[in-house]
């Protein structure tokens, strides 16, 4: 689908919010993510997968600027037209009955906004806790915020931060790097809570066909772009994450 | 302009409506694009290596970027031949176009056992016979690079089916001219070519290969120079039709391998990119011989140099 | 950050201030280079491939820009080896780097002819002998993929030659390994790895190739997986050297090449698209070094899956 | 050399003008080009190269929109960096003995106006002729102009415009489509004058070591980036062309 860039401009150390001109029929849920063609031409080969960070007349995501493909995109310029595919992947489920706290690492905080909008709009409520590694990465304006080298709110990691909140009944939601998700998983399994983790993975098509974005998981191999991303921690074999 | 072009090509007793169909791995089983594309619009697709028993692959990571290229190691990740034909033929089966199936085997008899159970599915148009999957350890490599091995199995296949057999072969050997002639003088009735070519990409800081398998191969853009240059060579050497694989991601790129004697073209990588690709390279050919006033489509293929 | 990384690496009894040298045929006969960088900081570099007599090579045109990627037919061009002694060697002398000499004959016995004239240049401090050029019909090809020529060929050039002898492999063959191995056998002191992919690009409106020659040898990024897999199969094969060539266009890549198993690098196509390029490779390196804290970056060498 | 654009117009029908920032080490003759690394990663790979168009406090390219690399170039926006590398080849050589006729056909007429421009400064006089498909591409606002469907100016192609005022006096400048190129040199063989022809071949490096762009010549082969692009039409072996 070749949409109009509607704006492009740097929110915080090397991160990006690029939105989107949406066309109506674009609608999707939090947790689900699109391929992000970057030019029209085979160079970066491949697209790029990025978590819907919001949606409303625009299509939002935010980013992080890694990579060549990263980097390219953030020179995109309103206007200028961009090639994506999706909605793709399987969202978080919302639950009523549960505790929720979205817990975020970095840029893996770009779905689980998206995640609090809707549960926001359901009247629902949710503790947010969002970790980066100083205070000019943040890019939130709300949550409680951990930084590991102390520059802005609790200092230390967001998982430190957000463990005396984590009881039987709670319903994590978490995104971020592994190490973050594999201290997340060990946490839920002692404290006998439920999680849904968002994955990464590389992928070629998003869709699964290539079958390039396999994860273990107890059922054999799952391919994180249309069983996931996001998958219940139980399933997830961390130890060989 | 207004003549219509006639894109239909012939292989073996099949009419395909199109030169233009998808190649084995990545199109999945065809339905995972039918939101994208039309499928009754292709020439046909060659559905994911299929094995005797369903295989869970390699370990991730399985796959990585290189330049106008991609590595994979999947490792023949597949449902199983039975559960192939029970579950997805019957939900594809009604698409009119062909469907062809890729076979992959550890020894010989893996591939006859493949062969015959496919045999009674109608709705297979014919066998796509990978000799040269570089990610698996056993058998795969060796079938490919050796006449002999060829020629053996090809014979051993033709005697158990009544398809048509395609033998698909691999870029990374000496001399990929004796293996299609091989191919060819066991009865194989079409070669395609080119499989993936072997490479490797390592990620300085781990100073591990990126790929858990270590070594995959390499697809896309990339490589069409190299497939198009095989495909020229084998459309020299032998008479049975050769299809050509390998980086198509354009009608200019589907009509070099034609022009190059390709009778039909496969496209793969290009798909993970652009969905609905085959279709723009079925209207980028048709074009193209409305411009340069070729009616059949079929009189481009070997053209070249002649 | 403040200790010096200590660069040199070492190849038969040549010690090289750095891994980084210039690829054959990429490089002219360095002159040309002068103004755009320092030669001094280089590593080496290897000299347009020389033949016995004037060449004058293929007709044009010669190249063809394909994705990330270009095939070339030069036909091996040169001015001889006899001018280039005369002419060329005096200017590039006065650089306090390696001069490698790189050679190619249509039979053994000009290979030999060419060792024992360069035996008595001083400068020069190896022979890289190319079996592999894709574009020379008589010779070239078949020396470089039957290993027995290789042993043949090799033994002769050693038995004549003072230098220490790199052989230059192609990649087009079924089992670099076995090719590296009989080098090694018949005393080669290095090989280097890869030489060009052979591959064909073909205008569709006059369904001609676009290279006079036809088929032409694909270099640059695309193909640099390739040779990473290479070099990483025949470093853990062989005991002599490995020098990696294909591809490389950054630090990452040549440091990939290294941790795979390269001893030195050698940099082609991408001199054309950024002139001091090298320079850029070598200050990369320093700086991945210092980060990692690796102070003699022959250390890395073979790192992979230690 | 890493330069900024300071615009990059579109002046006719596919026809672009570029000026870069020109600092001041930049000096060329008329003639002379300039390889363009379009982007600054791996695609395209080869750097285009341009005949230089105009030099003044900014270097100025003509360039045809007619294939991936020019397409991208086309759309480089005012502040861009992009990598220039260059003067090269040989130029033009300005005669005074001699009635100076400049012959240019489409794009061609590129290293021309540069020409032009030091004859001018030299005040010396000139002819010039330029040949163009049709009105809608034309882009240079002096000159004697032949358009092949008679838009403008002369019906026809711009060699049988010239034809008349070519003696043996003449020497002519020429840059154009091969087959133009073709007809004057048999042209200035039949009135026994002189032509220098800027050519075109496919590049690599634009500085004689890839030995990519040989043309075949009467003293063997010859480098068009290095050797030329500008050559007496008599070393040319045209029927080679
Ligand atoms: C489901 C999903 C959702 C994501 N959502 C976001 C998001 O909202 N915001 C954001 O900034 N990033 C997100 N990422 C990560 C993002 O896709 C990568 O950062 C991006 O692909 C890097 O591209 P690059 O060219 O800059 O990096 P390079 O390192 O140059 O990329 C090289 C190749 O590796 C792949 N790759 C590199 N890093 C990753 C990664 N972390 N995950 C998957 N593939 C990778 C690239 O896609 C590319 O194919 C998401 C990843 C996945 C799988
Ligand atoms: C000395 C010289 C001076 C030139 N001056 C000008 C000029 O002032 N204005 C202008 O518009 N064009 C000029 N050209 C032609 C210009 O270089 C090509 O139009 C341009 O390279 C096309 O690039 P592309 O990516 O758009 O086309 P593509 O066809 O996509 O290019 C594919 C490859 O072929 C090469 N190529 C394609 N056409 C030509 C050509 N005609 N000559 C050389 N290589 C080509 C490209 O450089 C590239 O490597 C000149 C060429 C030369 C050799
Ligand atoms: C992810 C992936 C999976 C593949 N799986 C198979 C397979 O199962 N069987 C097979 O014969 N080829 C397989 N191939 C090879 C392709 O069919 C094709 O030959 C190759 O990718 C070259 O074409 P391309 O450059 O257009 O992708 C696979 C390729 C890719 C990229
Ligand atoms: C234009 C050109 C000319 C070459 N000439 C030679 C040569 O004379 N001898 C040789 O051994 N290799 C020659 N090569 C091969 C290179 O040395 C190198 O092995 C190959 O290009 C792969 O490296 P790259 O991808 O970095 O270019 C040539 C390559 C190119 C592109
Ligand atoms: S990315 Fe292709 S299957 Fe998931
Ligand atoms: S372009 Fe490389 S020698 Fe002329």
């Amino acid at each position: 689908m070749q949409l109009q860039i509607v704006s492009n401009k740097q929110v915080s150390k090397d991160t990006y919010l690029i939105k989107i001109d949406n066309p109506e029929v674009f609608d999707a849920y939090p947790g689900q993510f699109v391929m992000v063609r970057v030019n029209n031409y085979n160079y970066p080969l491949l697209r790029r997968p990025f978590s819907i960070y919001n949606l409303s007349n625009t299509i939002d995501l935010l980013y992080r600027k890694v990579g060549e493909g990263t980097s390219m995109l953030s020179l995109k310029k309103p206007g200028d037209s961009i090639d994506i595919l999706g909605p793709l992947g399987n969202g978080f489920k919302i639950k009523s009955d549960k505790k929720l706290i979205l817990i975020g690492g970095g840029i893996g905080i770009a779905p689980l906004c998206f995640l609090k909008k809707k549960i926001d709009e359901r009247k629902m409520n949710c503790e947010t806790y969002f970790g980066f590694n100083s205070k000019d990465e943040i890019c939130v304006d709300y949550g409680n915020i951990a930084t590991i080298d102390g520059s802005f709110g609790y200092k230390g990691n967001v998982v430190d931060m957000a463990i005396d909140k984590i009881e039987e009944n709670s319903l994590i939601y978490a995104c971020g790097p592994t190490i973050m998700l594999k201290k997340l998983a060990l946490l839920c399994h002692e404290k006998k809570c439920n999680m849904e983790v968002s994955l990464e993975s590389r992928m070629a098509c998003g869709m699964g066909v290539c079958l390039g974005c396999a994860v273990e998981t107890k059922n054999g191999m799952s391919l994180v772009c249309s069983d996931g991303p996001v998958f219940d921690y139980k399933d997830i074999l961390w130890e060989k994450m | 302009m207004g003549k219509n072009v006639n894109l239909t090509c012939k292989v073996a007793n099949l009419i395909f409506k199109n030169p233009v169909l998808t190649a084995s791995g990545t199109f999945g089983y065809g339905v995972e694009y039918e939101k994208h594309l039309d499928l009754n619009k292709l020439g046909g697709f060659v559905v994911k290596g299929l094995s005797i028993k369903e295989r869970s692959g390699n370990n991730p990571p399985r796959i990585v970027e290189t330049p106008c290229g991609m590595l994979n190691a999947i490792g023949l990740q597949n449902i199983g031949v039975d559960r192939f034909l029970k579950e997805k033929l019957p939900k594809i089966a009604k698409f009119n176009t062909h469907i062809i199936a890729n076979i992959y085997g550890t020894q010989i008899d893996e591939f006859l056992e493949l062969a015959e159970k496919l045999n009674n599915a109608e709705r297979i148009s014919a066998i796509e016979v990978n000799v040269s999957c570089p990610n698996v350890r056993v058998g795969g490599m060796l079938f490919g690079k050796d006449p002999n091995m060829v020629f053996k199995l090809t014979s051993a296949i033709k005697k158990v089916s009544d398809k048509p057999i395609i033998i698909k072969l691999t870029p990374n050997v000496s001399d990929i001219v004796s293996i299609a002639k091989a191919a060819e003088s066991a009865g194989a009735d079409a070669v395609s070519l080119i499989n993936t070519i072997a490479g490797m990409v390592i990620d300085v800081k781990s100073k591990k290969p990126v790929l858990f398998n270590k070594i995959g191969g390499l697809s896309g853009p990339a490589i069409y120079p190299v497939g198009v240059k095989m495909v020229y060579e084998v459309y020299h050497a032998v008479k049975i039709p050769v299809i050509g694989v390998g980086g198509i991601y354009s009608a200019d790129i589907a009509l070099q391998y034609m022009i190059a004697g390709a009778m039909l073209v496969e496209v793969g990588t290009a798909n993970f990119v652009q969905p609905n690709i085959t279709i723009e390279i079925i209207k980028g050919m048709e074009e193209y011989a409305k411009r340069e006033g070729i009616s059949n489509i079929s009189d481009i293929i070997g053209s070249c140099c002649k």
